[in-house]
């Protein structure tokens, strides 16, 4: 339950300090922390306008995306409190029903007859189809470190089996993590939200018909994500056996310095070319599957 | 008249079943494997006497009595062939056959029809002559004031004494003979004329029956020289003999044009697959029978189904045959059923004759020929089922709308759909009287 | 003396594969019946005489003019005369010829038998080659009757060797004439123009 | 009793033929009704755990040697399996012929309707039949039967070609398992599949595996012995494509677990043969499936994926059973039982929706499609539900079956050695790739087909089909959620078949806590279908009191000019097809614009993805083959001289080869 509120209330921090970030390095003052959710309360209140071409998919997705984002907070787990939800597998779970809201997204925006949003559409289904297997080797990866195959045992147990290679595991997972968020949630390099060419774009291309409640739904959906896999980051990084008031405290730390980190790359850095985003990505995986063949070499598989 | 000599045949046929291999006059033995053919000659006597009076309706009363006439002298040779006892008496009526047939031929007095009578008397004749000196070789094993007679009861005892290499030269004689009438490679060829050519009804007599003859011919010869030490030498002769038809039936049902000739192909297969049955041996023996029995039903329903596809089609060119089911639909149901029993795919009761084949060859480990034989099944069934589901189905590739398709009465395909319910029945049960008989029939064979 | 006919018999196989015109192959084959009757008589000598003469007046009146002078009346009606053959010159059928001559020597060397004649074997094997080689390379089919006759004769010479074994296997060989009076009917029956070399409507 | 009852059934069909027309249909229905309560009894009382095997011999009264159905629980489930999908087809069969009344007579009917009936009453005999001898037949009327089905629409010469390869590539199947079986007669005295134990028991396993692999192989679709699969779907009518890719290929699975239960020994390369020709199938079956635009073919590809990931969950049991992981094996085979129900169900559906979608457009090429969702909201309702299900996305049945394998994999990871860790590491990549390619693809089919704007006069037309067509797939998605929501109680008895069939005695104490997880899950599902609901509610009255307006869509100023503008279906997978380039072989037909070409003239533009192993295994060596023959046939010359050279020859032939002692 703690992980849920905490990761709830992380997520209406979150955007704003990448705001705040990019603002500041970029010379300006910059709106205030709070002010993407303000953003969201204007769009609630504003009314909405339909294309003639869309049908039902096209009203029912955001509200598919938000809910199934929300059924998979809910397995995750923050510190020794077990997740809403703990079971054997949850994980799958987890990323498939992240598909699920997916796929309603991609099919939205392919009603509303766009080109555009297709094309944003079709590169949404393609990268995301990508990334799926490194985030899989790297669950499989620590279920079989730590034995368990269950977000709440394996973060619970990770740092507890006394096993040296932890550090490994769990910086090359933060590393991971990391670059896999990036790509889930379509920031720079490999997507620029804020770019002003359609033709560029990849996640905001296919929103780009909504307005009003749903596209705050939209907007809520991603916070969430972010702060989502910011949790995951924070359990591979804190210790689960320290105390609560602590935890809560590196909690929001972690996640505010991995809303930094983002808010530097986006600053600092060009999004990719189009066409080298599939190579990007793939060599995510690639990371991920031979870091930990070669880590699996290393620890105890060989003996 | 006809009529009553088919009545005529079946009390014979019947006589022949109650005293099983009794002799009669000396030179005629009702031994099993005469019986069985003879039986499956009775059966098939009465639908084509019937159809052949539908075929001959048009004609004047003389071309109609020539034809009925014949085909009495050639159904009576022909039992008289099964039965013969002894391998000079055989080979007469077998010769006399080939007159009876050879007027059947003519009978539509075409340029082609005198062409394939020509062919099949000629060929056949030199045939014949070929067989007779298979025999004279037989009569050269005699040792002087030996049985004067060559029965095949009185070859057994000198059969063991003779030279190999003379059993050799006698069996490839008498195969490449007879081959003529049982439709088999080497002589293979004009018997694929006479199919083609001749009325429908005679070509499913002889397509069947006849081949029937000429196996049986070949079959004595081998069971009599079965117990010599040439028996894997007739095997492997035959075995070749047999892929070679094979090999030559697919390679000419991939490129036939004309209906009846593809049919006489697949008979040529056929044989081919009965005489590597044959050479197989063990179970092979019983497989050939039964492939023999149910390849006469099937084979004879389609030709009869020809005769009506005729009236229908006015034609047998493959490219101007179509839409039979449209046209004709329990002809096209006779087909289609007909296709599936000759190529053998269950439920045709042909399958488990080759099922037979193939575990008799698996079993003497000759993987060669398995995979030969499978390989040209596949190609076989392709040719001839693509074939036959376009004339069912699909319209002609080159119209014809000068001739208007005729009418024919259903009525006339119920003795096709009773053979060929036959067949499919023995695919999943074969009564005790017909195993039994086949069984007795190579009892002198080695197992 | 039967040695004789027998070699004098093989000379006209010879012959044949020499010869080019149809009148010369009549004539030999005219000439062949008389050897065999002339073999049959001096073969023969232990089968019953009723037996033997039946076979001798069958060879003498069948083979030796019964046949010569209905193939004539089919030359004279069509008025062929010369064979043409199958892109063989007969030099090469000569040839051929001698090397079946060779073939069937040794063939009958390999197949001694006790009860027989070798050199009865020899060359009614070498009569059976010339036979299949006539009916092979010549396209005329008068020529393959011919063809089909010296085969025919080849048979009788087989039966002649055991005929003093079983008579009633050259009774039986006779009966292939009938088969030779079928194909002849046929000429004049169906009207076949023996010159026609093209019954080649039935293929593939 | 129920033997006689079956044969009733038998010799009832034949009827088909002279029941009057109008009747035709019912009386097959009535006599598919009959065959499905029969068979369910029995598995039911398999499956409830009262009798182990009931042994039903069928003997007439004159006739000795009588046939014997055997059921165990392994035939109990797929007696399952095909009773739904079948019985539900025919209902739909109902619809979907209407149109052809007209068009066809009587007996094309009852052809169809008792190639039906045989098809049902065939695979129902080959999970029956344990008997070499009738297995085949059964196995062989299969095929024939289904041979008829699919060229019900025969007046198309390319739908009659494809039909015969594909019987002929059935017959070559059959071969293989016909072989497979004389080799253990020809060991053990007995063919059948209860002499199989005592021939792998005292022979070598793999060769004869292998041998039925292949036979069995061919009717299930693995790559690369899937050629026929794409081909013969899409010429099928839907109702037959549905039960075909539904039910029949999984009669090789059957076959395949079948023998795999005698097998003894190499269990452990047995299940890496099979794991690795599965992961393959898996891949590179959705990866062609994406680049097709025949929406039948594009299912057929995925027919081939999802038995793909069937094999991956038997190769992954054998494994287990290999290295004594009972949790492995029971998960990893109880997954790919499940997948196999699991997929009769979505792909049955999904094929009747696109069969609906056909009769009502009159094309299955997707870039001709289009707003459908708005022309025909309930099987575009019907097409998603089948989409997400067979993307294996909770809370639909699809990703339970996923999931019992993944867990296999998970659980036994840290167990596994170095190499098995890395295998199933492999395997656990496989499968979430072919998840994400399997929503790439889906998305594109239900994207490009049921959204947008119609991009063709044949969509703008189409019609909503008529109730007794989309009936009976409400059934379907009654079963697929009642699946994906209570998965516990259909998963336990799964365990227990797989328990009791592959003799593992633990299985009780690995299984306990699965039931637990999947609760879990369900209630997961649950709250998922609430938050949904309440959120839409909630959307609806708040909607309510702002102004909604409606105008063309904006997108950068794009006004749905014409519907041509709209993303196709080839563009959407253009960047995918960029990479994938080498392995499907896409062809692009174009001509390019010259330099001297002022004004361009019109230009066609055609692109095409041709099936790789389909050109190099079957293509190219049968036309090679029958070229040869051809050639070969040059006998029949038609002058006599030539004919009896044969017999010359022939006959010298062989005297020499007696000569040379060769023969």
């Amino acid at each position: 339950m703690a992980g849920f509120i905490l990761i709830v209330i992380a997520a209406c921090i979150f955007p704003g300090v990448i705001l705040r970030t990019k603002s500041l390095l970029s010379g300006r003052k910059g709106p205030g922390f709070f002010q993407p959710v303000k953003d969201i309360s204007v769009l609630m209140k504003k009314g909405s306008v339909f294309s003639t071409t869309t049908g039902l998919i096209f009203q029912i997705a955001p509200v598919v995306t938000l809910a199934s984002i929300l059924c998979s907070l809910m397995v995750i787990p923050f510190g020794e409190h077990r997740a809403l939800l703990s079971f054997e597998g949850d994980f799958i779970f987890f990323s498939y029903m992240l598909a699920f809201g997916k796929f309603f997204t991609i099919i939205a925006a392919l009603d509303t007859g766009s080109s555009f949003e297709g094309m944003g559409a079709s590169r949404e289904a393609f990268f995301s189809m990508l990334v799926e297997p490194a985030f899989f080797i790297l669950l499989a990866t620590f279920a079989m470190f730590t034995g368990y195959t269950s977000f709440s045992d394996i973060f619970n147990n990770f740092f507890i089996t006394g096993n040296d290679y932890v550090m490994i595991y769990s910086i090359i997972g933060v590393y991971l993590l990391v670059q896999i968020t990036l790509v889930e949630n379509s920031r720079v390099p490999v997507d620029d939200p804020k770019t002003h060419l359609e033709l560029t774009m990849i996640h905001e291309v296919m929103i780009l018909d909504y307005s009003g409640f749903d596209k705050a739904l939209i907007h809520i959906g991603s916070y969430l994500k972010f702060a989502l896999y910011g949790s995951l980051i924070y359990n591979l990084i804190v210790p689960a056996e320290w105390n609560i008031f602590l935890q809560t405290f590196l909690f929001f730390t972690v996640q505010a310095f991995f809303a930094v980190i983002v808010g530097l790359t986006e600053s600092f850095r060009a999004r990719n070319k189009m066409n080298k985003n599939p190579k990007f990505i793939l060599t995510l995986s690639a990371i991920a599957w031979i870091a930990f063949v070669v880590i699996l070499i290393m620890t105890d598989k060989l003996v | 008249m006809t009529i009553a000599f088919a009545l005529l045949l079946i009390w014979f046929t019947i006589i022949a079943w109650t005293n099983l291999n009794r002799t009669e006059l000396a030179y005629f033995t009702f031994d099993s494997t005469g019986v069985l053919l003879l039986s499956v000659l009775a059966l098939l006597a009465i639908p084509t006497i019937y159809h052949g009076f539908i075929y001959t309706t048009g004609d004047d009363a003389n071309k109609h009595s020539i034809y009925h006439a014949s085909l009495v002298a050639l159904i009576t040779f022909m039992s008289g062939a099964y039965m013969a006892n002894s391998m000079t008496v055989l080979w007469i009526f077998v010769e006399a056959t080939t007159l009876a047939v050879a007027v059947l031929i003519y009978h539509d007095r075409t340029d082609m029809a005198l062409e394939a009578t020509w062919k099949y008397v000629f060929i056949c004749s030199t045939g014949i002559a070929l067989a007779y000196l298979g025999i004279l070789f037989l009569g050269f094993i005699y040792g002087r004031g030996d049985a004067p007679n060559l029965s095949f009861a009185s070859f057994a005892h000198v059969i063991n004494n003779a030279s190999p290499l003379y059993l050799k030269i006698a069996f490839v004689f008498v195969l490449t003979g007879f081959s003529t009438k049982m439709g088999l490679f080497p002589m293979h060829t004009v018997t694929i004329d006479a199919h083609s050519v001749a009325p429908p009804p005679i070509s499913a007599l002889i397509s069947t029956t006849l081949m029937n003859v000429g196996f049986l011919a070949i079959f004595r010869v081998y069971t009599l020289f079965s117990s010599t030490s040439i028996l894997p030498f007739m095997n492997h002769v035959l075995i070749l003999a047999g892929l070679l038809s094979l090999l030559i039936a697919a390679g000419y049902m991939l490129k036939a044009k004309h209906l009846k000739r593809m049919l006489a192909y697949s008979s040529l297969e056929n044989m081919g697959l009965v005489a590597i049955a044959v050479g197989v041996g063990g179970a092979g023996y019983y497989a050939a029978l039964l492939l023999l029995v149910l390849h006469s039903f099937t084979k004879s329903s389609l030709f009869y189904q020809m005769g009506q596809l005729s009236r229908m089609l006015h034609t047998f060119r493959l490219d101007e045959c179509g839409r039979y089911m449209n046209l004709y639909p329990a002809g096209a149901m006779v087909l289609l059923t007909g296709m599936i029993c000759i190529l053998a795919i269950p439920p045709s009761g042909m399958f488990i004759s080759e099922f037979m084949i193939f575990k008799g060859l698996v079993l003497n480990n000759q993987w060669f020929v398995l995979i030969a034989t499978i390989v040209l099944l596949c190609f076989i069934i392709y040719a001839m089922s693509i074939r036959i589901m376009h004339i069912t189905f699909s319209g002609p590739r080159t119209e014809n709308n000068t001739v208007l398709p005729g009418k024919v009465n259903p009525v006339e395909t119920i003795s096709q759909f009773i053979f060929l319910g036959i067949v499919i029945v023995m695919c999943f049960y074969q009564p005790p009287f017909l195993v039994n008989l086949i069984n007795q029939s190579f009892t002198m064979l080695p197992k | 003396m039967v040695n004789y006919l027998i070699v004098f018999f093989a000379v006209t196989l010879m012959y044949f594969s020499s010869a080019d015109r149809l009148t010369t192959y009549i004539k030999l084959i005219g000439i062949q019946g008389l050897l065999l009757c002339g073999i049959a008589i001096f073969e023969l000598n232990e089968v019953n005489t009723a037996n033997l003469l039946f076979i001798v007046s069958e060879t003498l009146i069948f083979k030796t003019i019964m046949l010569p002078y209905l193939l004539t009346r089919i030359i004279q009606r069509s008025g062929v005369t010369k064979v043409h053959r199958l892109a063989m010159p007969g030099f090469n059928l000569l040839l051929f010829s001698i090397f079946g001559l060779l073939i069937s020597v040794i063939l009958a060397k390999i197949l001694i038998n006790p009860f027989i004649n070798t050199i009865y074997l020899a060359i009614a094997l070498f009569t059976l080659f010339t036979g299949m080689l006539l009916i092979v390379t010549h396209k005329l089919i008068i020529s393959h009757l011919i063809g089909f006759l010296i085969i025919e004769n080849a048979v009788f010479m087989f039966s002649l060797a055991i005929g003093n074994e079983m008579p009633m296997m050259i009774n039986i060989g006779i009966l292939l004439d009938i088969f030779v009076g079928v194909l002849i009917l046929g000429f004049f029956g169906l009207r076949l123009k023996p010159h026609t070399n093209e019954l080649t409507m039935l293929k593939d | 009793m129920n033997g006689s009852l079956f044969l009733a059934i038998i010799f009832l069909s034949l009827l088909v033929f002279f029941v009057p027309r109008s009747l035709k249909y019912s009386y097959s229905l009535f006599l598919l009704a009959g065959a499905v309560a029969l068979t369910s009894v029995w598995s039911y009382r398999l499956l409830s755990g009262s009798v182990q095997i009931i042994d039903i011999p069928l003997n007439l009264p004159f006739i000795q040697n009588s046939f014997i159905l055997t059921v165990d629980r392994l035939s109990a489930f797929f007696i399952i399996v095909i009773n739904i999908t079948v019985f539900i087809g025919f209902l739909y069969a109902r619809g979907y012929l209407e149109p052809y009344y007209r068009s066809k007579n009587a007996l094309r009917f009852s052809i169809h309707y008792f190639s039906y009936i045989w098809l049902y009453l065939s695979m129902l005999m080959v999970v029956m039949f344990r008997d070499g001898l009738s297995f085949l037949i059964a196995w062989e009327i299969m095929a024939l039967s289904s041979f008829f089905l699919v060229i019900f629409d025969a007046e198309d010469r390319t739908i009659l070609k494809t039909g015969i390869s594909y019987l002929i590539q059935m017959h070559v199947g059959m071969f293989f398992i016909l072989i497979a079986f004389l080799l253990v007669e020809k060991a053990t005295g007995q063919m059948g599949f209860d002499a199989l134990g005592s021939y792998f028991s005292n022979h070598s396993n793999i060769p004869l595996f292998i041998l039925f692999f292949i036979g069995f192989g061919i009717k299930a679709g693995f790559i690369p012995l899937h050629t026929w699969l794409p081909e013969a779907h899409p010429a099928a009518p839907s109702h037959v494509s549905g039960i075909m890719s539904g039910v029949m290929i999984k009669m090789g699975i059957y076959g395949i677990l079948r023998v795999l239960i005698s097998v003894q020994s190499d269990l452990l390369l047995i299940g890496i043969i099979i794991l690795i020709i599965s992961l393959l199938s898996g891949v590179l079956g959705v990866m062609m499936a994406i680049v097709q635009h025949d929406l039948k073919r594009l299912l057929a590809y995925h027919s081939i994926e999802n038995i793909g990931i069937i094999g991956i969950g038997i190769g992954l049991g054998m494994i287990g059973l290999a290295t004594g992981n009972t949790a492995l094996a029971i998960l990893g085979l109880a997954g790919g039982l499940l997948h196999v129900l699991n997929h009769s169900l979505f792909k049955s559906l999904l094929f009747f929706s696109a069969g609906s979608v056909y009769q009502a457009t009159h094309t299955r090429n997707i870039e001709h499609l289009g707003g459908l969702m708005k022309k025909m909201p309930y099987t575009a309702f019907l097409f998603l539900i089948g989409s997400l299900a067979i993307c294996g996305l909770p809370p639909f049945n699809g990703f339970i079956s996923e999931y019992l394998i993944y867990m296999g994999m998970f659980k036994s990871l840290s167990a596994a050695n170095l190499y098995q860790s890395m295998l199933i590491l492999g395997t656990i990549v496989g499968l979430s790739l072919i998840g994400g390619l399997a929503i790439f693809c889906f998305t594109k089919a239900f994207g490009i087909a049921f959204l947008g704007e119609p991009r063709s006069e044949h969509a703008s037309g189409a019609k909503e089909v008529g109730k007794n067509m989309n009936f009976p797939q409400y059934i379907t998605v009654a079963f697929i959620m009642l699946i994906g929501l209570g998965s516990g109680f259909v998963v336990k008895p799964v365990f227990s078949i797989v328990a009791q069939t592959f003799r593992l005695p633990d299985a009780v104490l690995t299984t306990g806590p699965f039931i637990t997880n999947l609760s879990q899950i369900s209630i997961l599902a649950g709250i998922f279908i609430i938050t949904v609901t309440v959120l839409l509610v909630y959307r609806h009255y708040h909607l309510k009191g702002k102004q909604v307006e409606t105008g063309p869509t904006w997108a950068c100023g794009y006004t749905a000019g014409t519907s041509r503008q709209q993303y196709t279906a080839t563009s959407y997978a253009y960047n995918y097809n960029h990479i994938a380039k080498p392995l499907l072989q896409g062809k692009k037909i174009m001509e390019d614009i010259r330099e001297d070409e002022i004004f361009p003239g019109k230009r066609t533009f055609i692109s095409h993805n041709d099936d790789i192993f389909k050109k190099l295994l079957i293509d190219k060596p049968t036309d090679w083959f029958s070229g040869l023959l051809k050639k070969l046939a040059v006998m029949q010359t038609g002058q006599i001289q030539h004919y009896i050279l044969y017999a010359f020859v022939f006959i010298l032939l062989v005297l020499l080869l007696t000569i040379l002692n060769i023969i």
